[in-house]
């Protein structure tokens, strides 16, 4: 038997596989697909205080593997949020995650309040790192200062364990995971996706209708991981790996860089169960090489 | 209706012409309920430029043998590799997706309109219809008569009228100049095709108030309602192609 | 007929396509494969005042469509370019650039001072932004205060013309842009590789001897696009770009966006001609779309 | 002698093991003067996860015919990928890459030591060596016997030893306790296999003042001398595995 559990804090996920937000939905999309409560976590959309429509049409262009997109945090806002998906998604057994987004310092406060008071939230990522919308979102995350005042905002708001997300768009990561942490972060995720860009050459016009949008999947990878070993090497609390992981060889290299849990994003689209295979390849390496915790992987490359 | 991943065993692949093929796919357990109008998504294994699965309509279904088969236009690397499939071959897909066209209650005149590889899930359909004891007829545009696609099969459905751009098959011009949508009143018509033929079609259908549903091909990097890559403007706001369509009633989309 | 030239101020470049530095070795290594004459200019191995070793093997992980390098600008120091090198590439009739490097701002002064002697060199590229060096290198590129310096410190000694070249690990690259051409770069080259990563699972230890590496080949396309574009509009001197590009079509996006030529870097290990066919499938796109000059496709995505 | 970049057809391949082959390509011009251990890069396309090209060494030449051989063993997707080529396939390769194995101008008694795939480059310089009058041994170590590759090829060159780890086969253990090498004297032993095994036939060579050549497989990004990323730690400073290999006299190696 191997242990795969995990903490942040007091907060204990049984297994280190989460879904990263805006890749899964609420969860609920991948029912058909495998058991989502056999999951650490599910990370939901980015969730914003109201309503968004998002941007226009095309929000999506495939890469070199990789993809960009343009999504810009459509989703219906916390009311619709806490009346018609909260009731549905609080039976599974995971912790669920909700990403929280703002325009301004308010919104975060005020959107993390309300999902304070939601009892089966165990805890918030704070997105500062979404290059997809024009006010907030990584304003925040590419600025020392603002990264400190949201970040310290929502935790005098906020009473659950706090994850603060980072953007790649960085000179460097390791500034701004030093100044969340010391700012009351339980735990920093990363990366979000990296601004990128694509063209039609046939059509003689960008591919995105805003024309940079932020790229994910493999291609991201050795960036990510480059980023989450600086990181991890660098803060005290918990760091959740993520970028481009397809397989569970991938969500190790996170593992052994120094990350104590990881994101499953863009692979879903091509293979909805990934996130589960991904878990069940973590467990059988483990045995293989003959631990019997995750944790004795994590930073092993350090040691 | 649960959607699944599913490894489809290719039984045949008829090539039409060189850039278009009917694959013909076999599952090893038995078909979901597949409804005309829906689509799958296809894995292409084997590039990079390949990431992501590609949509595809599905063309037609043998419920009994677990069979399905669908059309495929070569745009690029991703069709290209479907196109080059032989039997034997598997292909891997996450089926049943979206919603499907409406079939009628009433007993409607039904004009089925198509466009190129949008053609596609109309077969489906009216096979669907005809089972259902209406009497679709089918319009289909072509760029040229080299490029028209299974006329007999359409024909089992019900008359076929074709058009091609430079008239050498049927009328000359456009789906929506042939002499059928003056000579016969419809009361339904769906219609898949590109956008430019769709919007013509809606335009022409909004004018003389009938029905009409189109299947669009937004494109898509999951196809089951996670990314929300594939949106579309309509009178309900932003919202997914490929799990509130890729069927829309024209009168919901902003065109 | 199609008009390919371009111009760096005065320089004439009789086509936008040019090898990437340290891609390339010193163009020679290419003779076997076409005539490098064809191209618009060389951009030779990265060349520091004395020679260097390097950095230990192993240097490479192949990564999703691109690979980390850890060569750690390995060179024979400028003696031996100007005794050995300099009389074999001269006879090339291309424009040959020499890629400058340092670890102090002297060093750039000294090894600028003594490239602008050498009568077949018309421009250097700066290198402010290599990630594979522990002094020097990118600490150049990712400050903007230093990249000021080293800039103006170089443009008082050296008389041709300037190319700076940009670092993407960057929060914001356009404040870069503007610094260097403020300083009176004549050009500006982008991007050099991605900081990144790689681990081996089965040895469990990183793939590179030094942990971290530079990210290049195709993954990295969509954000040197996205870096060219905001830079290409932010300044008037022409633009370089490269990042990723494997085809003709790629280096079209490059043009489209605002690149003024490109440079070919990594498909040259998959492929060496692959400049000469990027080259030719450059002409035969403005042919096909009616173009007759590539200045007409230069920026075109803003009209 | 002049690089380039050929399209091989594959005219056959020999399975040998579930993971080793023999794979026969041909091509259709005039091929240059290969010298027994060089090298050639190969091309595999379809997967992200092989975007560099894979450095294979030359097995064998048939320069009547235009043909060689390379001697695969399956370790990733890269060479997976030609291990399931069939006769009529192409591979894309630069060829030929590197320096070359020395051959004496002397009358040496010489010994070819291999390791697994290491074998690869020494049935080349064996039958080259042969052809010019020398009369060399071969020793040949594997894991176990059912992984011993290709004795009745090597016994045309010359008398073969064998050893296997678990001594299913010919003498149990390494190649550097065979007898063999105990009962005659070499004057030259030309060596290829894993590192470890390379370095122990260097120390035994450096003590008993055989000359010794080895061939190193470094990770390869061009193949080249365009990366540098291949180096090696010599007495002459980092320099190309790829250009000044992968053929090193021992004495060199900072080993
Ligand atoms: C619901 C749905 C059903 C579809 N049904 C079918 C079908 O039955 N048969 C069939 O052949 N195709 C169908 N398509 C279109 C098909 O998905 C695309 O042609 C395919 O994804 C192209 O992939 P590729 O790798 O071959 O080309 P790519 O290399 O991805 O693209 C080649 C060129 O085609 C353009 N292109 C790609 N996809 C689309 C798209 N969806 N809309 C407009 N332009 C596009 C690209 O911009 C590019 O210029 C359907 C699409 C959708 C959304
Ligand atoms: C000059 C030279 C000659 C060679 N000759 C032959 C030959 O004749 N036949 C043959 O089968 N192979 C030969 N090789 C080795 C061959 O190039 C590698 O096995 C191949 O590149 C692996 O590619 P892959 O995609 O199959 O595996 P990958 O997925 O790239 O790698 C699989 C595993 O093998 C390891 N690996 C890959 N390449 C090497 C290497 N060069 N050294 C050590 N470990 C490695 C990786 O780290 C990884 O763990 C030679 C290598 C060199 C440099
Ligand atoms: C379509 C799409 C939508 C995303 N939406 C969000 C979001 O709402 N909030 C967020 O923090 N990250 C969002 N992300 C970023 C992912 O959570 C993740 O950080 C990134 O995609 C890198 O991981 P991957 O390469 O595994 O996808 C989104 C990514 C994609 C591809
Ligand atoms: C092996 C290797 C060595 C490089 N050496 C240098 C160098 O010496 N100087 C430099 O400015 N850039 C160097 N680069 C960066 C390239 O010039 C180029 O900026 C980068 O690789 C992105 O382009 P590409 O994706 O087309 O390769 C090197 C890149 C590689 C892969
Ligand atoms: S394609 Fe992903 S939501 Fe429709
Ligand atoms: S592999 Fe590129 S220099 Fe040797």
């Amino acid at each position: 038997m191997v242990n795969l559990g995990i903490n942040i804090g007091d907060l204990h996920f049984k297994n280190p596989v989460l879904t990263a937000s805006g890749t899964c939905g609420y969860g609920t999309e991948l029912d058909d697909f495998f058991d989502v409560s056999r999951l650490g976590g599910i990370v939901v959309k980015g969730t914003t205080l109201e309503p968004r429509e998002g941007n226009a049409y095309p929000r999506m262009a495939e890469t070199p593997s990789g993809m960009l997109n343009a999504v810009g945090l459509q989703n219906k806002g916390i009311d619709y949020f806490e009346s018609n998906i909260y009731p549905k998604i609080s039976g599974y057994d995971t912790n669920i995650i909700v990403n929280v987004n703002g325009s301004t310092l308010d919104d975060y406060i005020s959107l993390s309040e309300r999902i304070d008071r939601l009892e089966k939230i165990p805890a918030i990522e704070l997105n500062i790192s979404c290059p997809n919308v024009k006010k907030g979102g990584m304003i925040f995350g590419t600025n020392l200062q603002s990264a400190r005042e949201v970040t310290r905002a929502v935790r005098a708001v906020y009473t659950k364990k706090l994850i603060v997300k980072l953007s790649p768009n960085v000179t460097n990561i390791v500034d701004f995971a030093k100044v969340v942490e010391e700012e009351g972060a339980d735990s920093i995720s990363l990366i979000n996706t990296l601004l990128g860009m694509a063209v039609d050459i046939n059509m003689m016009k960008p591919s995105l209708s805003t024309v940079t949008g932020g790229l994910s999947g493999p291609a991201i990878k050795p960036v990510a991981l480059g980023m989450v070993w600086q990181v991890a090497k660098a803060v005290k609390v918990p760091v959740i790996g993520m970028g481009g992981i397809m397989t569970a060889s991938d969500a190790i290299e996170f593992f052994l860089a120094g990350a104590s849990a990881v994101q499953i994003g863009t692979v879903t689209f091509i293979d909805p169960a990934a996130p589960v295979k991904i878990l069940e390849g973590i467990e059988s390496y483990l045995q293989r090489k003959g631990f019997s915790d995750i944790k004795d992987i994590i930073g092993y490359i350090n040691h | 209706m649960a959607k699944c991943v599913d490894d489809l065993k290719v039984v045949g692949n008829k090539l039409l012409t060189e850039d278009f093929c009917v694959i013909e796919v076999e599952s090893g357990k038995k078909l979901p309920e597949f409804r005309p109008g829906q689509f799958v998504q296809v894995r292409i294994d084997g590039s990079p430029a390949t990431f992501l699965r590609r949509p595809i309509s599905i063309h037609d279904v043998d419920f009994g043998k677990n069979r399905y088969k669908m059309l495929i236009q070569v745009l690029g690397k991703g069709t290209e590799t479907i196109y080059r499939l032989k039997s034997g071959d598997y292909l891997n897909v996450i089926h049943p997706l979206g919603n499907s066209f409406t079939i009628p209650d009433d007993k409607s005149k039904i004009l089925l309109v198509g466009g190129g590889c949008g053609i596609a899930p109309l077969l489906f359909l009216g096979k669907q219809l005809k089972a259902r004891g209406f009497e679709p007829d089918v319009l289909m545009g072509f760029r040229n008569s080299s490029r028209v696609l299974e006329i007999e099969e359409y024909s089992q459905i019900g008359d076929v009228f074709v058009t091609t751009e430079d008239g050498s098959l049927g009328e000359k011009g456009y789906v929506t100049n042939h002499s059928v949508l003056t000579s016969v009143k419809y009361d339904r018509i769906y219609c898949c095709g590109p956008d430019s033929m769709m919007k013509v079609v809606a335009e022409y259908s909004m004018k003389n108030n009938i029905f009409c549903e189109v299947s669009l091909e937004n494109l898509m990097a999951c196809g089951f309602g996670i990314c929300l890559c594939c949106i579309v403007e309509t009178t309900r706001g932003n919202i997914c192609t490929c799990t509130e369509g890729p069927v829309f009633n024209i009168r919901e989309l902003k065109w």
